[in-house]
């Protein structure tokens, strides 16, 4: 049994102390605001203290840590992405996640399980093979299979998908993986709580203060704080944020929703994702189906759910696996996707200075947790962007070159 | 050893219909009627499962699906709640969840090790070192999950109905019952549903609570039964609340309804809360309405000797049923300082019970054999509502009834937006403010006495019909108040014990000191500590946790209920079945009228979206390469045939039709002859290829468009829309399903249309790029002279159910001349030939028609069409580029700014690997492009292909391409048309082919 | 070598399967009856599905279009989405939104041609439609639960009087439904795409199967035959 | 189940319709700037608030407008383009 284990049997007390210190009040003033304390803004304070000093930093939360896209995306980590850029970026956000259960001393359950993205047709079976060749060319392990491939990997699985989509290839990423989402925005907000950050949750932005293009400082519904950097990490909320500033962005907000079914014994050890489906599903280590599909076909700002969604989830989830007709769907939610034309997200610097924006992240925030916080972490200390995100600033729209992490139009999580 | 109580009224089991099932291996007897719990503790089972976390004994608890203690699997039946499923005769029940049997299962190893599993313990260990993690891992997965899957089971269908009812009452209890007759009396169709076997509530097992209750419950459905307007449906879930009334109904085995309710009525109850204190799961400990639904619906003993833990005046009931049941009741301990004062309590003390006042159950003890309780520890309150152990004494007991309190069924409230705020009065969450069209009666309203819930449904019925206009005439009954005197709930039945074990959320195994370690580890927030302690995560989503749940929150964050706030009340209500779900799950699916002569040949089949299209047509003796390549080779020699009835077709006619199809297509067509075509090309606003497709002129004003299969429903609401914006006189009809197409190709292909036609196929009458409407084989049709393929060809369209009369005849009278039908795959190699792309293949979400060759296309200079003023930007920062001498200008991937299709094929000779579509082409270590199209071609001998290339690579220059297993192939850059450059044999040139045979 | 021509309905194949009873109209063959008419009656009480694409069919819309059929001497029906009998009370008339209208004769009807002949497409703010469709009739007093097993449209709530067309989903494909009452019996009457026509046609019969219901021909429905 | 009202064919449950995106106005395309221009191209409203949207019902091929909140998903009113008339 882990040490760490014994410890609780012989203390009488709890042994752990605080991962969070006890709310104070806002100071006037910090060298850093980030608004968001979810997985991406409280990475970029961990690595603005550890990696740069910069601790006299606040990261201001409407509602609580992790509330918003970070405790309700379905946890799916991979790098297998189309364009370069994107390979490279969440290559890089993998290498840092297989080390942050070490860093935190807190196990985010990082899981390598192996990846399967299916494709129903000949054109999606290009853009599996156009993926897989990149990744190659990148060093990132990910190859196009054939159906017996997935079958062998996934037994139980229904090539013929109910006879209407049959599977016809599909891209395997090995090292496609889950993580306990909720605890890494605990860990990097220990971490930064532990290097002197301030987290202050219940706390909203109401406005943000400008003077001749620079960042002065924030209004918040707890008072003003000064404050010559502002870091945006807020995803779906985003627009309410740049519009305090009329900072124009192409980002729209739609709902993605998912759901968990009643914990089962352990049967489906891979990430199953399918494009043409809308599904993607892994099982969780208490056992529950994790499930989710493609965002709402409408914009919305608001996390309500729809039955359309469950109906069509479990038509397709069935169509894949048709003996799960008895499994019962427990729990259903919504996130807020905010999305960008060419799927890939928008970091940076900004017209107006001193504000930075970390944004776009549509339906694949979550895996670029650790990768953001640090590009982030480094645009907001140097107000320089590394070269690793060069492809996702703002200006690339007015430019007109975009990134095409859209590709053919393909979908995945 | 337990056994039936005598037959009494209202009991719900028929015991003339005994059934047998088997538990755990061991045959048992219930009768229909009984739930499979119910029958098991007639038996006199007491252990029933094991909990999730510690593998610990339990037992019934809540007996109202609001805990799983009790979750079994029949065969490929899993994780049923046993409290609520009917028993079934030939049941092979076993409990979830166990290492070799509910008994001695060996998880229980777990509940030894407990205090070395603390709160959260899975993120605080197991990670170091990390090469350990998989192991332990391994080790996690394996204990997770309840019930087990059978991969070999099939897919059950349910059903699935849109419903409609002007008023939907959930619940039929005594205010349900009385809102749906108060609603259906005033004119509204009223639909209501309760998730029990029958209808009454808490009439039809609380009898001491509300004596002579049962005269009232048959007033009431008499009442319903009355009204012609009312439907009620049994054992049927009201599972959430969506947007505008819109309530999932569902039934075990009819499925799910998919209900429009007009106004909804919630009257759903509430449900029962325990208490928190040591060892509180244990087998034998259940609430007060558990022993009651087992006495009164099932005539089952919940136990021998009991001590009834009271906060209420429910209690009272309990312990008088209890007694009249013939159980002794040891003792009646109430955590209220002064007690009970109502009649109840008068009662129970004249029948001799000793009752405890200000006092609580501190630990219940397990009997010395056995896992069930065998004695109740009981201690004193101090004013603080803290127990003081030393004084603590024992009662000898094998059960534990609760009543200290009820949570509001407040779900569907929640769901539909009604705010709730804890009252202190009643220590419950009530409705503070109603959606719209949203009612809500009885104890869910904080309305407790039958009578008071009575007049509340009535009130609550009379308003839900108002709401969709009926029953106007009909006065509404005032306001009932919420429950005058005593709360019927305790503000904090919770007792701390040095030893643990007391636990908040069963489902789970949350116990109090997990909730107080979250905190200190400053999982502050009632959010938090639901995130972190699991609180309320599990199968039955906090129906008996939440409460304590947030008052402890509330208790050690010294904050109020209401400060501390709810945790978020999400569907499902109760979980629901995927294949519930799913119903139907509907595939549509396209067919051409040809459809089944291409199965009758043997057609591979493909699919478009939801078309169907031969890929190729199998032939026996021959391969699929071969196949291809033989119907390739009959077109360019011969004839060939394909169904192209998949094609999008746009009819646009009217004033400003020409005027709209110039604004949306890049080219120009004011100049376009009558009885001409010409290719069409659109652009997004951002400049991007979208969808091509043949123009063809029938009149000034008449347009014929053709588009890509994917792409033309898109394209027809967009030309739609614009036409309203730009309030152009034009009228736009998408043909694609009205009409037939096929494409009659191939040297022959004129002798062949002749033999069947009233038109003049002479190259002047009907030269390359003509369009002209005639008959074919008797059928009214439109023929275009098109190249796609580069050869000469006719593509026919007529009316669809005309298009297997003309197939036919075309295909007879092409026997003569060997005609071949050919399919989508040998048609793609074709086009390749000529260089022609595929938009979607050839083309991706970014590419400018410049990328992609077809410049030519696009007129800059005309007034305007969609896209092109970003492609004006484009070109202006392309010649500026050129200016700078066009440094900067590195290929990354299909990121580039300054890439081209280019045709290649490859040097290789002989055998070698084959690049494949999508093949990425390298130079010097670096991505400098993509193949999207590559094909054998047998006209020229070569593989040839397509591919974005960096732009300056001229003709005649080498670049690599990667195949599988990495293996790199030499290709070149070659002019397209590969195959016959000036395209001679479309315009119907008689030039000899040079054919090379021969393979790659 | 011009033989004969023949059109068929979409879900002539899965008639064919049925082994009907031929009939034509005009160059459709359209199944008449399957086996026993009188059993076909009963059927058509209770729950039957029937092929109607045989029927000869015009399209017209635009601007004009409305007066162009009162000039015809064609009685339209005024409110958008409404229908009403062609002159020879056999035949009907649907007004498909505001400017839209579908003709379709009876079996043995000869207005669409009349119309058809007429119809040149030069003419100002009148289009023709060329109208290929699967048409089906859904009756009997289960129809209704079949309908509402595959298309969210409250049909009870409509007012018949006013003689409703409804488009919108049936099985999750675009549709124009007509409920009415022929004869005392229960009628939908569905129009959709002929691509779809095969697909749509499987799915009520497999759901008619489970209510109890069947499939009958044209002279079932109309009589005669 | 969202329910939207066609002007021409009434209210209709929200899988009847397409989404068409909000209604905005292009520039001049011989007037507007390069960067006015993909400023319309690209960006968009995302915050939450009251728009003018188009939505496309499918089975009568009708484009109308619909005034919505996306922040609480009420729509106000919903119109044939170019006449405001309201329909619930």
């Amino acid at each position: 049994m882990p040490y760490r284990l014994i410890k609780y049997g012989l203390s009488s007390k709890h042994p752990d102390k605080r991962m969070f210190t006890e709310p104070s009040g806002l100071k006037e003033s910090y060298d850093a605001v980030i608004i968001g304390a979810g997985g991406h803004g409280l990475a970029a304070a961990y690595y603005l203290a550890r990696d740069y000093g910069i601790t006299n930093v606040a990261v201001l939360e409407k509602s609580y840590i992790g509330a918003g896209g970070t405790g309700r995306n379905t946890a799916i980590i991979r790098s297998n992405y189309l364009t370069p850029e994107g390979v490279k970026f969440y290559d890089e956000s993998i290498r840092l996640f297989k080390d942050l259960s070490n860093d935190f001393d807190l196990n985010l359950f990082y899981s390598e399980r192996g990846h399967f993205t299916l494709a129903h047709s000949d054109s999606s079976i290009r853009t599996m093979r156009w993926r897989a060749e990149v990744n190659k060319h990148m060093g990132v392990d990910s190859e196009y299979v054939e159906p017996e491939d997935v079958k062998a990997a996934c037994p139980p699985i229904d090539l013929t998908c109910g006879g209407d989509a049959p599977i016809m290839g599909a891209l395997y990423h090995p090292p496609g993986a889950i993580a306990r989402h909720d605890a890494v925005a605990w860990g990097y907000g220990a971490g930064a709580d532990e290097r002197g950050v301030e987290i202050h949750q219940g706390t909203e932005v109401t406005g943000i203060d400008v003077k001749n293009d620079r960042v002065v400082g924030v209004r918040t519904n707890r008072g003003y704080v000064k404050a010559p950097r502002v870091l945006s990490a807020v995803a779906g909320w985003t627009p309410s944020i740049t519009d305090m500033i009329g900072l124009r962005t192409p980002l729209t907000v739609r709902p993605l929703q998912a759901c968990v079914t009643e914990p089962l014994k352990p049967f489906l050890d891979k990430i199953i994702v399918s494009g043409s489906l809308h599904v993607y599903v892994s099982q969780s280590s208490r056992g529950e189906l994790v499930m989710g599909g493609s965002t709402d076909p409408y914009e919305l700002n608001s996390m309500r759910s729809t039955l359309e969604f469950a109906e069509g989830l479990s038509g397709h989830m069935l169509d894949l696996f048709p003996f799960l007709s008895n499994v019962k769907i427990l729990r259903v939610w919504a996130g807020l996707c905010d999305m960008t034309p060419d799927f890939a997200p928008i970091m940076g610097r900004t017209p107006v200075e001193g504000f930075y924006i970390d944004a776009g992240w549509g339906t694949w925030g979550f895996k670029a947790t650790p990768v953001s916080g640090k590009t982030m972490a480094q645009t907001v200390a140097t107000d320089r962007e590394p070269e690793l995100i060069h492809a996702f600033r703002l200006s690339r729209f007015e430019n007109l070159v975009l990134t095409g992490e859209k590709g053919a139009a393909s979908v995945g999580h | 050893m337990a056994e039936r109580l005598a037959p009494r009224r209202g009991e719900w089991i028929d015991r003339n219909r005994p059934l047998e099932f088997s538990f755990e291996g061991k045959k048992h007897t219930g009768f229909a009627g009984d739930t499979i719990s119910s029958a098991l503790w007639v038996s006199g089972r007491r252990l029933l499962g094991r909990s999730f976390k510690y593998h610990r004994p339990r037992g019934i608890f809540s007996f109202a699906d609001h805990d799983v203690n009790v979750m079994v699997q029949d065969r490929s039946l899993l994780n049923i709640r046993a409290d609520v499923t009917p028993l079934e005769e030939g049941q092979k029940l076993r409990a979830v969840n166990t290492v070799g049997g509910l008994k001695m299962d060996l998880g229980q190893l777990n509940n030894r090790l407990a205090r070395f599993l603390p709160v959260g313990f899975y993120y605080k260990s197991f990670h170091k070192p990390a090469k350990l993690f998989p192991y332990y891992e391994r080790l996690i997965r394996k204990a997770a999950g309840l019930g087990y899957v059978t991969p070999d089971e099939e897919r059950r269908h349910w059903g699935k109905a849109y419903g409609f009812a002007d008023v939907l009452v959930v619940g039929a209890g005594p205010s349900g019952l009385a809102a749906a007759a108060a609603a259906g009396e005033a004119g509204a169709k009223v639909v209501l549903v309760d998730e029990n076997a029958r209808p009454g509530g808490t009439l039809t097992y609380a009898e001491g609570a509300n004596g002579g209750a049962d005269g009232m419950l048959a007033d009431l459905l008499r009442r319903v039964e009355a009204s012609p307007n009312v439907e009620y449906r049994a054992e049927t879930v009201a599972s959430a609340h969506f947007e505008e009334h819109w309530v999932p109904l569902v039934h075990r085995e009819d499925g799910m309804t998919k209900m429009r309710a007009g106004s909804v009525v919630v009257a759903g109850g509430a449900m029962e809360q325990p208490a928190v204190f040591r060892n509180n799961d244990m087998p034998g400990v259940m609430l007060g309405s558990a022993a009651l639904r087992l006495i009164h619906r099932y005539a089952v003993k919940p136990f021998d000797k009991g001590v009834v833990l009271a906060a209420n005046s429910d209690a009272y009931g309990v312990a008088l049923d209890l007694l009249r049941a013939g159980v002794e009741v040891a003792a009646v301990v109430d955590l209220r300082q002064d007690g009970e004062e109502s009649d109840l309590g008068g009662a129970v003390r004249e029948a001799g019970v000793r009752v405890y006042t200000g006092h609580c159950v501190y630990e219940a003890r397990a009997a010395k054999k056995g896992l069930g309780v065998g004695e109740a520890i009981i201690a004193p309150l101090d004013v603080q509502n803290n127990p003081i152990p030393s004084r603590a004494f024992e009662v000898g007991c094998d059960g534990i009834s609760m009543s200290v309190g009820w949570a509001a069924n407040a779900a569907l409230l929640a769901q539909s937006g009604c705010r709730l705020g804890y009252s202190e009065d009643l220590h419950q969450f009530v409705p503070v403010e109603l959606a719209d069209g949203i009612f809500a009666s009885g104890r869910v309203n904080g309305v407790y006495r039958a009578e008071d819930k009575v007049r509340d449904g009535e009130r609550a019925g009379i308003l839900a019909a108002r709401h969709v206009g009926e029953g106007k005439a009909a006065d509404v009954p005032a306001e009932v108040p919420r429950h005058p005197g005593p709360a019927p709930s305790h503000p904090y039945p919770v007792y701390d014990h040095p030893k643990g074990m007391a636990f908040v959320d069963l489902d789970e195994d949350v116990q109090l000191k997990d909730i107080k370690n979250s905190i200190q580890e400053g999982f502050d927030s009632i959010a938090l500590v639901n995130r972190f302690a699991t609180l309320g995560m599990g199968p039955s989503q906090g129906k008996h946790s939440n409460t304590n749940g947030i008052r402890i929150v509330a208790r050690l964050m010294t904050k109020t209920v209401e400060e501390t706030g709810t945790i978020t009340s999400r569907p499902f209500f109760h979980p629901v079945p995927m294949g519930v779900l799913a119903g139907r799950s509907f595939h549509p699916a396209r067919r051409t009228p040809m459809h089944r002569r291409h199965e009758e040949r043997g057609a591979v089949f493909m699919r478009a979206g939801d078309w169907f299209r031969p890929e190729y047509y199998a032939t026996p003796d021959r391969g699929r390469e071969d196949a291809i390549l033989d119907e390739v080779r009959a077109v360019r020699l011969g004839v060939g045939l394909i169904d192209v009835g998949t094609l999008g077709k746009l009819e646009v006619a009217g004033p400003n039709a020409l005027e709209l199809i110039e604004r949306i297509c890049t080219g120009k067509f004011a100049k376009l002859k009558v009885g001409m075509t010409r290719y069409a090309l659109m652009t997004d606003e951002a400049g991007t290829i979208t969808d091509d497709g043949v123009c063809a002129r029938l009149s000034d004003e008449h347009f014929y468009l053709t588009a890509t299969t994917s792409g033309v429903d898109a394209l027809y609401r967009e030309m739609t829309r614009w036409v309203k914006v730009w309030g152009l006189d034009a009228e736009v009809t998408n043909y694609s399903n009205a009409f037939a197409a096929m494409n009659l190709a191939g040297p022959l292909s004129r002798e062949v249309l002749s033999s069947m036609t009233d038109l003049d196929l002479s190259e002047d009458a009907f030269p390359y790029l003509g369009v002209r409407e005639g008959r074919v084989a008797g059928v009214p049709a439109r023929v275009m002279r098109v190249g796609f393929v580069g050869e000469l060809g006719y593509e026919v369209h007529v009316p669809a159910d005309g298009g297997l009369h003309a197939w036919d005849a075309i295909t007879e009278a092409g026997k003569a001349v060997g005609i071949r039908w050919f399919g989508v795959e040998a048609q793609r190699r074709l086009r390749l030939e000529k260089g022609h792309v595929i938009v979607g293949q050839d083309t991706d979400g970014l590419t400018n028609p410049w990328e992609a060759n077809m410049g030519w296309a696009v007129k800059l200079d005309k007034p305007f069409f969609i896209g092109q003023r970003t492609l004006k930007i484009l070109e202006k920062r392309g010649q500026e580029e050129e200016q700078r001498g066009g440094e900067d200008r590195r290929l990354i991937g299909q990121r580039t700014q300054d890439r081209k299709l280019a045709g290649f094929a490859l040097v290789y000779g002989g055998e070698g690997p084959r690049p494949k579509e999508c093949h990425l082409a390298i130079e010097d270590g670096e991505i400098i492009g993509r193949v999207t199209s590559i094909a054998y071609s047998e006209a020229l001998g070569k593989v040839i292909g397509l591919a974005f290339l960096p732009a300056d690579r001229a003709v005649g220059s080498c670049f690599q391409i990667r195949t599988d297993g990495g293996a790199l192939v030499d290709a070149e850059v070659v002019k397209v048309p590969f195959y016959d450059p000036d395209n001679s044999r479309q315009k119907g040139g008689q030039r000899e082919v040079t054919y090379q045979g021969g393979k790659a | 070598m011009e033989g004969a021509v023949v059109t068929r309905s979409p879900v002539h194949d899965a008639l064919e399967r049925l082994d009907p009873e031929w009939g034509r109209i005009g160059p459709t063959p359209a199944a008449l009856h399957f086996g026993d008419p009188t059993g076909e009656d009963v059927l058509k009480e209770r729950l039957a599905l029937c092929d109607t694409s045989a029927l000869k069919r015009l399209g017209v819309k635009g601007p004009n279009a409305h007066r162009w059929l009162e000039d015809q001497g064609i009685g339209v029906p005024e409110p958008a989405n409404s229908w009403s009998y062609l002159p020879d009370g056999r035949g009907l008339i649907a007004r498909l939104g505001r400017n839209e209208f579908l003709v379709e004769d009876g079996p043995e009807g000869t207005v669409t041609e009349g119309l058809g002949n007429t119809l040149n497409s030069g003419a100002r703010g009148i289009y023709p439609v060329l109208r290929q469709d699967a048409a089906f009739a859904l009756t009997g007093e289960r129809a209704g639960e079949v309908m509402l097993q595959v298309c969210g449209v409250d049909f009870g709530s409509l007012d018949h009087e006013a003689r409703p067309v409804v488009l919108t989903r049936v099985a999750v494909i675009s549709a124009v439904v007509l409920p009415r009452v022929e004869e005392g019996t229960r009628t939908f009457r569905i129009w959709c795409s002929s691509s779809y026509g095969m697909y749509l046609w499987e799915e009520l019969q497999e759901i008619m199967d489970e209510f109890g219901g069947g499939v009958v021909g044209l002279s079932a429905l109309y009589g005669g035959g | 189940m969202k329910i939207l009202n066609c002007p021409i064919n009434g209210p209709r449950p929200v899988q009847e319709f397409v989404f068409g995106g909000e209604l905005r106005e292009m520039p001049d395309p011989d007037v507007a700037t390069d960067a006015e221009w993909t400023d319309y191209v690209y960006n968009r409203n995302g915050a939450p608030g009251l728009r003018r949207e188009w939505w496309y019902h499918l089975a009568s091929g009708t484009w109308f407008v619909a005034e919505r909140d996306t922040g609480t998903n009420d729509v106000k009113k919903t119109y044939l383009y170019g006449d405001e008339v309201e329909h619930g």
